[in-house]
């Protein structure tokens, strides 16, 4: 068991693209992608995505070294403060076959 | 009255009438999108096939090039028209779906002819893929010349398409699902000709109006759900919803009677000109235009525009056209 | 034996094993949400289509009225003999859920009777939608009545019901949205009458046994999972889930006798009174009844009832009518 | 970065709307809703509602401040009691675009 | 040349350029589930529909036990090919996708020959059922004992074979979802006939080449994501999802000419020995030889053979086969 | 509220039976399923399982007693081993009907 930072992020879907791209960059070791029904927040209601992706959410979990964390921090913040979407950052202890 | 008391239509009310009871009745979002695809699918093979049937006649062109004009035009006069009370993103937004075309009113509207024993060029079906997109490229380009303030930029070029860009830009507008799915089906439809339509019209012929009324039940739950959206919205905007669109359906009219058409391919005409995009205009827009708000833009499209122009455009469009082609002297 | 070895119930009985075997196989809910929209819709615009052209007879309304009255009664004697054994809220669940009826036992039935070439009648449709919801007012109301210990309450109204929001449990019962599609598609196929039906029927009739064979193999699946609950049944509870839907049918049988139905409209009564909810009632009662336990309702319904009525209480019932029949003097 | 309490609530679905209402009046700043396949606790097994909603679950993830945390909780609590289901309340720390 | 231009192989064309320019466009997997399901029970109902009809004659029972052997027998050549670059379990679990079969390839097939009008016999579905398994059970053996070094164990039973759990890989390579429904739909089709098959056609039949080209568009669709994955699987694994599936797709040519099958009929066996799993075996292969790793073989399986064999397979295969029946003396 | 550890769990489509039989073992009070639209890790990229379940990823979510964490994780590490996959645990507070 190993501390790490868990990271979860709830973006709109057409933007789930950037954010996994930034993610990438910032060298996750792993990602988890999950569908969201509804939601709601600043902007407004999200809806499941029926017609379009246009009002949808995705859901994104990965994890990172504490010591990694200011620097992904930093390269998601800029697409939540343009984009809306909510980032929450949590310790959590890893078991990993690595 | 005969749309009216057709099982689609009457779907999408039992639709809107679960929501507003607030029953749980609800169509999954996979089920939604797979009867969006088949929709899109049938109308684009049978339009290609059609087309492949009828040949890319001189009229044919003309009313492609004349939609394809249309979808990039019509945009700059309703954004001037929107900016009286709208931001700048938000009307250029609004200015794209309504210049843009929503398929599911063109599919009800096809639905109508065919009921009513009235025959249509499957040229219109190019229009209506023709016109999806040209609008968004309007709309954006719009948005960012107002934003630059009109003045030219460093390069001299043209004032705030100086940093666009245009590849993405086209990708955006040109390549979102719905627009590939139905140009890739009239392509197909067009290749494939008679020996094509008879191998796939036992699904994409015979249970198309049944289709049609599962997707209008589906339609009738979600648009009935945005209404809440519109309370933000305001007067104006809800005007604009049915005036906006009656006027830009009347320019179909118009341009129609120009062009000499027939009256199958003149109600389809002025419903593209006179229907707004709530699935791939919005979709193409999150992206290209980030800063407007869909909560406006999307609502207005699906839960104005869309029932307004299935319940009342469509026939009224219809008594229009009759009216004009009785007229002495046309 | 022609139905056992019809398709759909051999897919009930391939699904099942699929299960009992611990294959992967698995029908994802949205499809398992389409078909059974699918049955209901097709099942609501048929019966439709057909009260429109057999008109509201005395008979029909006959019919439909009793149906009402037994989904109300029926709960009212199953409940006196579940409690018996069982707790207040679980006994008026179950009476409930049996006084209400299941759709799909109803399709099946009616896919039979489309093989043996036997008619039924537009207001069996009717009768099936007006039986849904009255049995789960009965069920609550017998809970409210009995929990209060039949004492009459302050305001000097009936036990039990004086807090009991009525709107609400009304809605539950009556907006669920089971209830809501197939009534829904009923007035539709009503009101659309010949045309309505002929423009949905590649879609809603021809592929109908078809998709029931998707449904059932799902049905299958899912019916078998819950096999696993019913050890915490007990026996009695499992001896109800075919005696107690036996004696309702019955009754159906009865009652059928004493309207003069004919066979097949008989048929469908017999089935409507012996088959128990597993879709709409569990879902209205999470809300108006709590307390119950749905582990014991739905199993019942689902993993009982319901595989017992396709595959012996439809030919079990046919026979019974066709002896009665044939007996001279009737 | 701001401290915040992170909620996740599992709760049948049929109660749904009233767990919503519930954080809604709360004042929660936002709402993410996800589905569930399979589930079980308490009151047995739950299913990924095939038939209908009457033995499924909903998956909701909120926030909220921690001084807001007790009001929450303190609604929250009769709906587990009364229709069972799962609250999980942790420390978290929030990115967002306010 | 008249196959390419096929509805359902232009919209496999559709998805694949979709993925490729990165369009939005998607398939929810509910939907994808759905159609392979609908296929499976389509071909497995008509399958044992016409094998009910044809009957079980000395040429069924002989093409289904060589397509049984070869499904059991093929992995052991291709594993021995393939142990020249692969390690163990990887070469096993690609010889066992290549030594099983791909519906969807043996259904484009089936569809090619309907356009053809040339007829096929209800036992080369059988045959394709039946070669689903044995490959699989082959494939695991084979890495049993390539581990153990080949030295009888203990027991003194045949190498590394000993602690096999016979019973779970029974139920891996035989109750896998996709076996389940095939075998299944096959028994009833079988079971219920004519009269069963007359009750689904118009579900099962009619509409199924217009399914094939959904189903096609998200098999280009998903194909095309998975071209990445096969970077890094080497010049080698690349090849051999061509050569080595045109080498046993040339033995299933010879087999036919053996046995003095008909065209339509070779033609399907040449598929189905050329053809490799991307849907049960790997499935079952994960739990099987969860050693192996599946960004191989399921790539390759998917987006090398399938495309290659819906493209240039099935017409090579049909010339081929043309030629050799045109010869004199044959 | 009662303090526990709360465990998340990501594993391949075809071994989320085992892991569900190891945790049901080990006594985990309750548990709930969610689907994994996508995700990547140490062993490449996993889809949705458009085709099967052979390249598709699960999320289990249950929790447990501090003093019940030692047990599970031991139970569970072998598989993760064995299969790949991640495990998550952070710390929480319940409510519960019980
Ligand atoms: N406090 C919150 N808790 C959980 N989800 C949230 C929260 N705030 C926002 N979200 C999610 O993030 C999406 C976008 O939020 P916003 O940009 O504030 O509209 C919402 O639709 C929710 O799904
Ligand atoms: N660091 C991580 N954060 C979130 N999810 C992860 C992480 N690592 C792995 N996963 C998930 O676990 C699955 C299997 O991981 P792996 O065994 O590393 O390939 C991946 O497909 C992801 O869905
Ligand atoms: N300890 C737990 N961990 C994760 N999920 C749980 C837990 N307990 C209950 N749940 C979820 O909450 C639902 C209702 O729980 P219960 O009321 O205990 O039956 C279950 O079906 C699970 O989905
Ligand atoms: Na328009
Ligand atoms: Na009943
Ligand atoms: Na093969």
């Amino acid at each position: 068991m190993r501390d790490v930072k868990r990271i979860e992020i709830v973006i709109d879907k057409p933007h789930e693209h950037e954010v996994l791209n930034v993610l990438r960059e910032a060298g996750v070791p792993g990602l988890t992608v999950m569908d969201v029904v509804s939601g709601y927040g600043d902007r407004g209601a999200r809806d499941g995505g029926e017609l379009s992706d246009a009002m949808s959410n995705r859901y994104l979990l990965t994890t990172c070294d504490a010591d990694r964390l200011p620097a992904i921090a930093a390269a998601i913040e800029p697409l939540l403060l343009r984009y809306g979407g909510l980032c929450l950052i949590s310790d959590a202890q890893l078991i990993r076959n690595t | 009255m005969d749309l009216l008391l057709s099982p689609p239509i009457l779907f999408f009310f039992l639709g809107a009438l679960a929501t507003l009871v607030r029953s749980d009745l609800e169509v999954p979002k996979p089920v939604a999108r797979l009867l969006s695809l088949y929709l899109l699918m049938a109308i684009g093979l049978y339009g290609g096939y059609k087309l492949s049937v009828g040949g890319l006649t001189g009229e044919a062109l003309a009313v492609m090039g004349v939609s394809i004009l249309a979808s990039f035009l019509m945009p700059v006069v309703t954004y001037a028209v929107l900016r009286l009370k709208l931001g700048n993103d938000d009307a250029a937004a609004i200015a794209a779906a309504f210049g843009s075309i929503s398929a599911v009113t063109f599919i009800t509207a096809v639905a109508f002819l065919q009921e009513s024993g009235v025959e249509y060029s499957g040229y219109m079906v190019a229009s209506m893929a023709l016109m999806e997109s040209p609008a968004i490229i309007s709309g954006v380009l719009l948005a960012r010349i107002a934003a630059s303030g009109g003045k030219p930029d460093a390069g001299g070029r043209l004032a705030g398409i100086g940093g666009l860009d245009w590849r993405e830009l086209g990708r955006e507008a040109l390549l979102n699902g719905a627009v590939i799915v139905l140009v890739g089906s009239m392509a197909i439809g067009y290749v494939t000709g008679e020996k094509g339509w008879a191998a796939v019209s036992p699904l994409m012929d015979e249970p198309f109006k049944g289709v049609l009324c599962l997707f209008l039940l589906d339609m009738g739950l979600i648009a009935a759900k945005r209404l809440g959206d519109l309370k933000r919205a305001g007067v104006f905007l809800l005007a604009f919803g049915v005036v906006g669109a009656v006027a830009q359906g009347m320019v179909g009219v118009a341009v129609a009677w120009l062009l000499g058409l027939d009256h199958g391919d003149a109600l389809l005409l002025a419903i593209l000109f006179g229907s707004a995009s709530y699935i791939a205009v919005p979709a193409a827009l999150r992206l290209a235009l980030p800063a407007a708000n869909p909560s406006l833009y999307l609502p207005l499209a699906l839960a104005v525009t869309f029932p307004f122009n299935i319940i009342v455009g469509i026939p009224m469009y219809n008594a229009i056209l009759r009216a004009i082609s009785a007229t002495p002297g046309t």
